[in-house]
């Protein structure tokens, strides 16, 4: 897992490894999963419309798949130019 | 892409040198060259209190794949002979330069577009986040919804 | 016109100094700067003779009011910051610079329209003729239709 | 009456001071006259489809009036940027 911006400050670190349950198939699982594993992951993932995510570094939606991936980030809307 | 174009995309905390990327450009025979550069504004908030830093963080590889993705299309698109995207990256002051699109093309009109096009999407489609400090404050920027738009009128 | 716009135009037989423009448009303070800029093509003809040099007739005095017209229109319409427009008169080599056109606005769709606006009014409204030398030929160089039409969709 | 670009080459100076005869009101009929004048004002005026025109240096058609102007240019088609 990668994080960017504020969910990355909410979580309290950039990056880290975890082991998904198997029955997790989309991002949005993911998330679910991810914000029950603390209470800086509950604050940063407590309003999904505010969370885009990548998979293997392609943007994707909350409901892609995320079978074979090897990294999914996780990050706010962006704000660059 | 076609013969001849030449695409350069950096993600970079050195400060952009727009005089270097466009004698770069003229260097390569362009006819027309059209830019645009985006600075760091010193807005004044609610409270009186203007940006005294703004911070800039990425998603290193992510970020490059998207500006080359973007620079190709424009390129194919417009039939540019030559497209860059340069970006800054970590802390700026304000009047910085953190973002420059440039563009060549035989035609005025088709660089002009692609450089638009390139600055639009950019703002949604690279994954920068910017943080606003404001002497003791800092806070991370809202996406506006008028940049989804602006980009969503080149589909 | 706003408070705060700098309008800058010139006609001037010396070449046209681009960083010196945006320098002086961002210690100004601009938020975005748009800028097209032209320059003198070597286009071989069908006889495959390039262009040597290129000559710019202008008439003094209309030139610079009717710059300053369309750049004051682009300001007011835009609510631009700054606009300047810079173009070269005389004789010039291809690579050669011949016209800069840079706009500075708080919105970066308004830099960038005002900036397409103005390079495609300038282009029929300005009272400009070029003149191309091709070895010992030379030839006044024709207006383009599509020059007109391009003009025309800012009506 | 001021001249440019190949108007000014076929009458061969870009600039001259005319008598204009009392019953002259537009540019079109200045035109008329000044091309009886010379042959190379002959040539410069022989397509008038080709010819733009300016009153005190702004631009108008070849319809407008001259009454009280001080100075009139003749050209082709404007040609920068």
């Amino acid at each position: 897992m990668v994080y960017f911006s504020w969910v990355r400050e909410a979580i309290g670190s950039g990056e880290e490894l975890v082991d998904v349950p198997p029955d997790t198939a989309t991002v949005g699982a993911l998330v679910d999963w991810l914000a029950t594993t603390s209470d800086g992951h509950a604050r940063a993932f407590a309003d999904r419309g505010r969370l885009r995510a990548a998979v293997d570094q392609a943007f994707v939606g909350l409901d892609a798949g995320i079978e074979g991936a090897r990294e999914v980030a996780i990050f706010p809307p962006v704000t660059g130019g | 892409m076609a013969d001849g174009q030449t695409i350069r995309v950096s993600v970079q905390r050195e400060a952009i040198d727009l005089t270097a990327e466009i004698a770069r450009m003229e260097g390569e025979g362009a006819g027309g060259i059209a830019t645009f550069c985006g600075h760091v504004r010193a807005d004044a908030d609610a409270t009186g209190g203007g940006v005294t830093s703004l911070e800039l963080e990425h998603y290193p590889g992510a970020t490059e794949a998207a500006l080359l993705r973007l620079a190709t299309t424009a390129a194919a698109r417009w039939s540019l002979t030559a497209a860059s995207v340069i970006h800054r990256v970590g802390p700026m002051a304000p009047g910085t330069r953190i973002v420059l699109v440039a563009t060549a093309a035989a035609h005025r009109a088709a660089a002009l577009e692609a450089c638009a096009y390139l600055i639009d999407r950019l703002k949604t489609d690279a994954p920068f986040w910017k943080r606003e400090v404001r002497g003791g404050d800092a806070r991370w920027v809202e996406a506006r919804g008028g940049d989804e738009a602006a980009a969503a009128r080149w589909e």
